[in-house]
């Protein structure tokens, strides 16, 4: 019923662009839908050709207005994996992805890479301690298109073989943990055919609710990295009691998160790993050629609903990030750093502390985000105090780890400011001393006066 | 950009310890001459001493400052 | 016919309420009533707190029925052929708590204490099936006693406060324990304190030994001796003087770090006086004018002190255990 | 020992404050690095129990400032009494910490306030160190003066309360003690008002850190009258006591806290007692040199016994009249050392109240504790104004120290004094040289030397080939010597400081085998292998609590824990370690200790949410709440009296035990379940039985129950903390009710809770009787 109404108006829609440009036709498209994490990473192949073998030089790609606060990130690429830029608008509810070829031809191969986070529904959404984690998808069998297309298959990857419901539309087969869908012939643009899949998902939904990264450059060779994590078990949430016993019984306890590896840069040192109530003695750390692992256990298991919140640092040597010429500088490092595999991360703020007196400082970002007035952060035998640099930014996927670029000028001399504010310091403390002599008090006023 | 290279710190990190240990001896020593010098200081005839005494007491602060700036590199505060 | 009937049955009638008369008059006769017992409890308490009962008066007073008022009794030996140290104590302590109750605010005709003999009331015993004393049971205004109104001395001990607070645990009677202040301890100060002033006062023309700075030392030293060597916790908790090992064997040093025997504290005491005594000698050998003294002094002094402190960390090791340290022996 | 300057040549002195002033550098260093165990070893974080509330005090304060702290109305402790934090707690040591993190944030030192509690008492200790050299070279010499630093610098005694991370009020109290008496003995031989208002502001800081000021208030006053006693009035007195009193008792009635008690206590009326005497002998002393001798005689007679007798009275009057308060328990408990065992069964069940035994002493004390008497001695033999009253300092200290565990620490301090004392006099007489000619320049010197590197040993813990580069000194020192001889003289003086190596490596080793561990973090070596394992499970409970509970959750917990509660998961606790509640905690007690339905009633009236027990049968944990179970049930028992027997938990042999021959009262009383809750299908291992309790070595006696009205939410790793959740009234289905009960709880509800129903029903027989009545006449 309310599918049929959308579907005439987006027929109306459908019409009035077609009025508009030259008749395209997705020729075939296969789609790979992979939900066999807490993500939903959804890869499509689009051979699209135009009918009146014009050039194509502009395809919209949309995305329903539902899913959009759910898509996290979004990237198209030609055959040889490279890059196209497009542009988002808002077109009655539903939001296009115009994709422009640089050198457009009739016929243009490319895919389309979306990632979801928070599709996949836990249901039920309480679960006792030793149930499984079952999840629904529910997204749209054919591809979202204003062309219409000739055929089109999708591949769907489950995390288990334990599947409980699917949308059973001819010709699909299921093997172990993937179903196949398809081909479809010649599906009208804009249709819409809902799949609703219900399965077993035993991997762990953890969500990084927020993210404070702060970022400190030291001009005496070192870049400290700081980062405050708040953590929540956004799977099914955990029914009635949490039994220690249960837990010690059956080493494998489905959906409760025990550890995960976060992944830290090559040359880093001096990691701690703390909270609130101090360090948290639980976390072993394995040095690999090109990263080092760290395998971190929060104080106690995460079950469903369950949060807990820890500050992880680390130091790097400046060469690694650091570069100047002269008396410019230039800091390239990752905006946001790995935390766990197939992460996610609600809302993420960054802060680049800098060393005092840098000037004409130039920030540019893989991606855009959100740019908040700079502060100025105060610490050790600081006068004047350090420039920060804040960005903030929303609903981050590991697609997102890029790096930023961050110019800005630096005169050597101001190293020596720190040293002199001491050696100030103590002179005056010698001044002072002396003054004192000359007003003759005695040092040593330990002398008993004894009359 | 590629004209840049890569940032060192001007000293190197490893030597930041001994750096201060030695820095910071030598400062206290000249304290100490400072010290003795300074109580047992004769009550008369002022210039000369007080221009040692800056003398000296400036010898300690350079040393002691540096030698403290060493100490928190070295200890990793990264000032 | 009819008539006869009705005379008979009148007959009968009467007949039948005089018997019951005569049996009530009887009963009345044999038991006292309830008011009359209160009465007798109250003239008997005003005579004395702790009343004393024999098996006829406790049968009388505690076991027959009608009764409004609870009674805490003693059971007890009370005889020197009993040789019973204990029920002594324990008759001291019980009376205590009787007297504070008796003259306390709280008194009423409620709550009675009294005592029972085994050689004035042997029956007793029997009928309770008792065979140990002193016993402390309390007899409720209503049934019989139950297991825990028998007060369980071998835990709470029979202090006055122990047995006010079972008393209050039983029935609601609050007993502020009023001891009679204990005389011993102020006769003995005042003798002290006489003797010394007499002294004071025989020697009043001369009181230089009061600036005697020897005999202050020596007193301010002991005391501190005394508490070094832990008196006050003998004082306090009563350990043993020393303990008997199964086989036969005398420990004089108690094994663990928490504990202490009297004998070892006086050993500790010593031990401690003569390293004193030692560093003394040390100090003042330096200021001797004979040289030979000096040296004499020196030696006996560091002898004293190293041989002393060596031998008072060995104690102190073998009692802490996995102390690493030892001097000249283990 | 007291020369002036002029007869030393001016270098002399330069060098000697030099040392002095190296010597108590180090003495600071060593005392600081041998207090660091416990941070080395774990982490910089605060320790056991107290001094989580002093952090979340001083956190309150920084956060808030100062004036929101002294009327903090703490809403989260007592639940639902709450507590007014700010006059209830001494907040010296609040706004100590407070300043310096002020100042440090003023100079863009960015350090967390927790680092600077943790570090506060180890810095004092260094502070304490100076002033204690102060005050013992006023009482005997600077010689001295240093033994007595470097001793109170490591002395265990001392340690014991101001390890890095234990927060607490005695660890500036120390310094404040002996600062106070420092400006005190000052201001006695100056007699000059300046030290004794200096004497006076110290008191006041003291006052503000600590409860143990009533030491400092009734000794000065019983020196000053032993001072009279003795004969030994003097002007001086007169006016530093005058003007120390008065200053005192002024600043001392600004701490919320202390309020009135300076003139309404028993505790504080010996100081007044002794002022208003001391103004009488002046007066008569007046007197005296107007009047005539023979008329003064009877003058003086009558003054002093009128004195006398007029304040005993007094006071004792004011007492009776209660205007006076009465010995306050704890400090009665000094007194009559049977006190608290009968009336007060908390105080009775805190560890630290108990008598001590030599062997604390001597693991406090070590050498010290067998050499102070001599100082005594000493200060008896040739003795002066001051020198009393370190006697009497020693001679009280002594004796509160063994009545009380915990007052060894007013004890140590002067224990190195008069160590001190006696030490220097030893190495005075030993590194003398024999010709006397200008003895003193040499004698402070050699001194001077000596205690250089006697603390050097101290800090030969740290570097132990430091010592032995100074024996050849000593013996090039004393070969030249004659008299005793120099060959006896340094075997001697070897001897002596091979004692005091002895003493700073045992310091080292109690500190660090006995002292330093944080109660919150454990650590256990496992036997198979060296490794060190920690156990964190407090942490992990309390931040499981932080994190996963509501935010105005009510816990409850037995009282140890409220601090740690209130402190690390910030929720709201019933009972915390500050016990000013007798009856409330009497009342966690019962709820602890009687069957689950029952226990359920109390905590559904105290609305709460969840229970939190410790329980150590798997790890064999030996601080757990069920060895501690007998002390629930005793303050309980002093409360409810009716429905708790302590009797009851014992078994008919009188023994405590929790295996099956246990008590039935103590196999189904909450705690027991909420500690064994499914433990009897746990096997510590393979052979050993399930069930198996490793802290008591018993085999449970309850093994396989449910809870009804509670659900286990969170146990932690080793089981060592096990949080529950208490149901809501809808959560659970009641077990079903036999017919008598359900007949007898109407009635008492009638009876107990509603009385108005019942009067109603009295006026409405006597009608109903009418009625009948009034049928019959006609």
């Amino acid at each position: 019923m309310k599918t049929n109404r959308c579907s005439i108006l987006l027929i109306l829609i459908f019409y009035t662009i077609c009025l508009t440009q030259a008749k395209i036709i997705n020729k075939n498209v296969e789609r790979s839908l992979d939900i066999s994490t807490q993500l939903v990473k959804e890869l499509t192949k689009i051979t699209a050709t135009n009918s009146d073998g014009k050039p194509i030089s502009v395809y919209t790609f949309i995305v329903p207005a539902a899913d959009r606060k759910n898509l996290a990130f979004i990237a198209a690429r030609d055959e040889n994996k490279k890059e196209l830029k497009y542009t988002e608008k808002v077109v009655d509810g539903n939001h296009q992805f115009s994709i422009a070829f640089p050198k457009s031809t009739a016929t243009e191969v490319f895919t389309i890479e979306a990632v979801y986070t928070k599709k996949l529904i836990p249901h039920p959404s309480q679960i006792p301690q030793s149930g499984k984690q079952l999840v629904r998808y529910e997204g749209n069998l054919y591809l979202n298109s204003l062309y219409e297309t000739k055929s089109q298959k999708l591949s769907v990857l489950l995390s288990s073989a334990n599947i409980l419901s699917y949308t059973q539309t001819k010709p699909f087969n299921v093997a172990s943990n993937k179903i196949k869908y398809g081909p479809y012939e010649n599906i009208e643009a804009l249709s819409n055919q809902s799949l609703v899949i219900h399965y077993e998902n035993e991997r762990p939904f953890l969500t990084t609710t927020r993210l404070e990264r702060i970022i400190e450059v030291s001009h005496w060779g070192n870049i400290a990295v700081k980062e405050n994590l708040y953590m929540e078990h956004t799977g099914a949430l955990l029914k009635g009691s949490f039994s220690r016993y249960e837990f010690q019984k059956d080493a494998r306890s489905g959906h409760a998160i025990k550890s995960y590896k976060t992944i830290l840069p090559a040359s880093a040192s001096d990691v701690y790993y703390r909270d609130t109530n101090g360090n948290i003695s639980t976390s072993n750390m394995k040095v690999m050629r090109d990263f080092v692992e760290l395998e971190l256990r929060p104080r106690f298991p995460l079950f469903g609903g369950w949060k807990t919140h820890y500050t992880l640092g680390y130091n790097i040597p400046s060469f690694e990030y650091l570069f100047n010429a002269g008396d410019n500088y230039q800091l390239k490092m990752r905006l946001i750093d790995h935390i766990y595999n197939d992460m996610v991360i609600d809302e993420a703020e960054i802060k680049i502390i800098l060393p005092e007196g840098v000037s004409n400082i130039e920030i540019t970002t893989p991606y855009p985000v959100k740019r908040l007035p700079n502060e100025v952060h105060y610490t050790y035998l600081d006068t004047v105090g350090r420039p920060v640099i804040i960005m903030s930014s929303k609903n981050l996927v590991e697609n997102h780890i890029a790096n930023f670029n961050l110019k800005y000028s630096f005169s050597k001399i101001t190293l020596l400011q720190e040293p002199l504010l001491v050696v100030a310091f103590f002179f005056i403390i010698f001044i002072i001393a002396i003054i004192s002599i000359r007003l003759d008090f005695s040092i040593s006023t330990t002398h008993s006066h004894k009359d | 950009m590629e004209s840049m290279q890569r940032y060192v710190s001007p000293v190197n990190p490893a030597v930041f310890p001994h750096l201060a240990t030695v820095l910071l001896t030598i400062g206290t020593f000249f304290t100490a001459w400072f010290f003795v010098f300074v109580v047992s200081r004769p009550k008369n005839s002022k210039e000369r001493t007080l221009f040692k005494e800056l003398s000296i007491s400036l010898c300690a602060s350079i040393f002691l400052g540096f030698g403290v700036v060493f100490l928190m590199l070295s200890v990793g505060i990264y000032i | 016919m009819n008539v006869l009937r009705r005379t008979v049955l009148l007959g009968l009638l009467v007949l039948a309420g005089f018997l019951v008369f005569t049996a009530a008059q009887g009963k009345q006769k044999t038991g006292l009533s309830l008011s009359e017992k209160v009465r007798n409890l109250h003239d008997m308490n005003m005579k004395k707190a702790l009343l004393r009962f024999n098996g006829q008066k406790f049968r009388e007073y505690v076991k027959n029925a009608p009764r409004n008022y609870s009674v805490v009794v003693m059971l007890t030996a009370l005889a020197p052929s009993r040789q019973c140290q204990i029920c002594r104590h324990a008759h001291d302590e019980f009376t205590i708590v009787a007297n504070s109750y008796r003259y306390s605010p709280t008194y009423s005709n409620k709550l009675f204490f009294a005592m029972v003999d085994f050689d004035e009331g042997s029956d007793v015993f029997q009928t309770l099936r008792i065979n140990t004393a002193p016993v402390f049971m309390h007899f409720p205004a209503k049934g019989k006693p139950k297991g825990p109104d028998t007060m369980d001395i071998h835990r709470v001990g029979f202090a006055a406060e122990a047995i006010a607070k079972f008393v209050h645990e039983r029935t609601d009677v609050q007993i502020r324990i009023f001891r009679p202040p204990n005389y011993s301890g102020t006769v003995a100060m005042i003798t002290l304190v006489a003797l010394v002033g007499g002294f004071l006062y025989i020697r009043r023309n001369n009181l230089e030994f009061l600036y005697n700075k020897q005999i202050w030392g020596a007193v301010a030293l002991f005391f501190c001796f005394a508490m070094i060597s832990g008196q006050m916790w003998n004082h306090i908790r009563g350990p043993p003087l020393v303990h008997k090992s199964k086989n036969g064997g005398v420990a004089y040093i108690h094994g663990s770090s928490q504990g202490q025997l009297v004998v070892e504290t006086y050993i500790i005491m010593f031990l401690n006086a003569m390293i004193v005594l030692g560093m003394v000698l040390l100090t003042e050998s330096g200021t001797q004018s004979d040289q030979k003294r000096g040296r004499i002094m020196a030696i006996a002094g560091l002898l004293l002190v190293v041989v002393f402190f060596s031998f008072l960390l060995s104690v102190f090791r073998s009692k802490a255990q996995g102390y690493p340290y030892s001097f000249l022996f283990k | 020992m007291n020369h002036s300057p002029g007869l030393v040549s001016r270098r002399s002195v330069g060098y000697k404050s030099l040392i002095t002033f190296t010597v108590l550098l180090i003495a600071w260093l060593a005392g600081f690095s041998s207090r660091l165990f416990a941070v080395i070893r774990f982490e910089s974080i605060i320790h056991e129990f107290d001094p989580w509330f002093n952090y979340r005090a001083t956190g309150y304060m920084v956060q808030h400032g100062f004036y929101k702290f002294l009327n903090w109305f703490d809403e989260r402790a007592w639940y639902p009494l709450g507590r007014i934090v700010g006059g209830t707690v001494y907040p010296g040591l609040m706004i100590t910490s407070g300043c310096i993190h002020y100042i440090l944030h003023t100079l863009n030192i960015p350090i967390h306030i927790r680092d600077i509690c943790v570090f506060l008492a180890p810095i004092f200790s260094g502070l304490t160190s100076i002033s204690t050299y102060l005050l013992t070279s006023e009482l005997w010499s600077r010689g001295a003066g240093l033994f007595a630093a470097s001793f109170i610098a490591i002395v265990p005694g001392y340690i014991s309360r101001s390890v890095a991370g234990s927060y607490d009020n005695e660890g500036i109290a120390i310094f404040a003690l002996q600062f106070t008496y420092f400006l005190w003995v000052r201001s006695l031989k100056t007699g000059s008002v300046f030290w004794s208002a200096g004497a006076a502001l110290s008191y006041f800081y003291m006052v503000s850190a600590w409860g143990g000021y009533v030491f400092i208030t009734n000794l000065i006053p019983l020196h000053v009258f032993v001072l009279l006693l003795m004969g030994r009035y003097s002007e001086r007195i007169l006016t530093s006591y005058s003007t120390f009193y008065i200053l005192g008792l002024l600043l001392s009635m600004q701490i919320p806290f202390v309020g009135f008690q300076p003139i309404r206590t028993s505790e504080h009326m010996a100081a007044l007692g002794i002022f208003v005497l001391l103004l009488i002998i002046a007066v008569l002393r007046h007197l005296q040199s107007v009047l005539s001798r023979s008329e003064y005689r009877k003058i003086y007679l009558f003054g002093v016994i009128a004195a006398a007798v007029i304040v005993f009275t007094g006071v004792v009057i004011l007492t009776v009249l209660g205007v006076i308060a009465p010995w306050s328990g704890r400090f009665y408990s000094l007194w009559d050392t049977g006190y608290a065992k009968i009336h007060i069964p908390i105080i009775a069940s805190v560890s630290e109240h108990q008598p001590t035994t030599w062997f604390s002493f001597f693991f406090d004390l070590h050498i010290l504790a067998c050499s102070f008497p001599v100082g005594i001695w000493y200060c008896i033999k040739n003795v002066n104004d001051e020198r009393v009253f370190v006697i009497l300092y020693a001679i009280s200290a002594v004796y509160f120290a063994g009545v009380m565990v915990r007052l060894m620490l007013t004890l140590t301090p002067v224990v190195c004094i008069l160590a001190g004392i006696a030490f220097s006099n030893l190495f005075e007489v030993f590194l003398k040289e024999d010709n006397n000619s200008n003895t003193f320049a040499h004698k402070t010197i050699s001194y001077v030397e000596d205690h250089d590197d006697n603390s050097m040993e101290k800090k030969n813990l740290y570097d132990k080939a430091g010592k032995v580069k100074f024996r050849p000194k000593h013996d090039t020192l004393h070969e030249t010597r004659s008299g005793i001889g120099s060959n006896l003289k340094s075997v001697i003086i070897l001897a002596i400081l091979m004692i005091l190596m002895m003493f700073a490596v045992h310091c080292t080793w109690v500190t660090s085998n006995a002292y330093s561990s944080p109660s919150i973090v454990l650590a256990f070596h496992n036997n198979q292998d060296g490794s060190r394992n920690i156990l964190d499970d407090f942490r992990e409970a309390y931040y499981w609590l932080s994190q996963n509970t509501d935010d105005n959750a009510r816990i409850m917990s037995w009282w140890d824990y409220g601090y740690q509660i209130a402190g690390m998961a910030n929720r709201t606790t019933l009972v915390d370690n500050n016990t000013w509640n007798n009856s409330h905690i009497a009342l966690v007690g019962k709820a602890m200790s009687s069957t689950e339905e029952k226990s359920y009633e109390i905590m559904t009236s105290l609305d709460v949410d969840y229970v939190l027990v410790i329980f150590g049968g798997v790890i064999g944990y030996s601080g757990d709440d069920i060895n501690k179970f007998l002390w629930m049930v005793r303050i309980a028992e002093g409360e409810h009296p009716k429905d708790i027997k302590e009797s009851d938990y014992f078994t008919d042999r009188g023994e405590f035990r929790i295996d099956s021959e246990g008590a039935p009262a103590l196999l189904n009383c909450l705690m027991y379940k909420l500690s064994y809750y499914r433990f009897g299908e746990l096997k510590l291992d393979y052979r050993g039985p399930a069930g198996y309790d490793r802290t008591r070595n018993a085999i449970i006696g309850n093994k396989d129950f449910e809870l009804t009205y509670l659900e286990e939410a969170y146990t932690t790793e080793h089981w060592l903390v096990r949080i529950y959740r208490v149901k809501k009234p809808n959560e659970f289905n009641r077990p079903s009710l036999k017919l008598s009960e359900r007949i007898l709880t109407p009635t008492n509800y009638i009876t107990k809770k509603n009385p108005k129903r019942r009067k109603g029903y009295i006026r409405s027989r006597p009608t109903v009787i009418k009625g009948k009545r009034t049928k019959k006449l006609q």
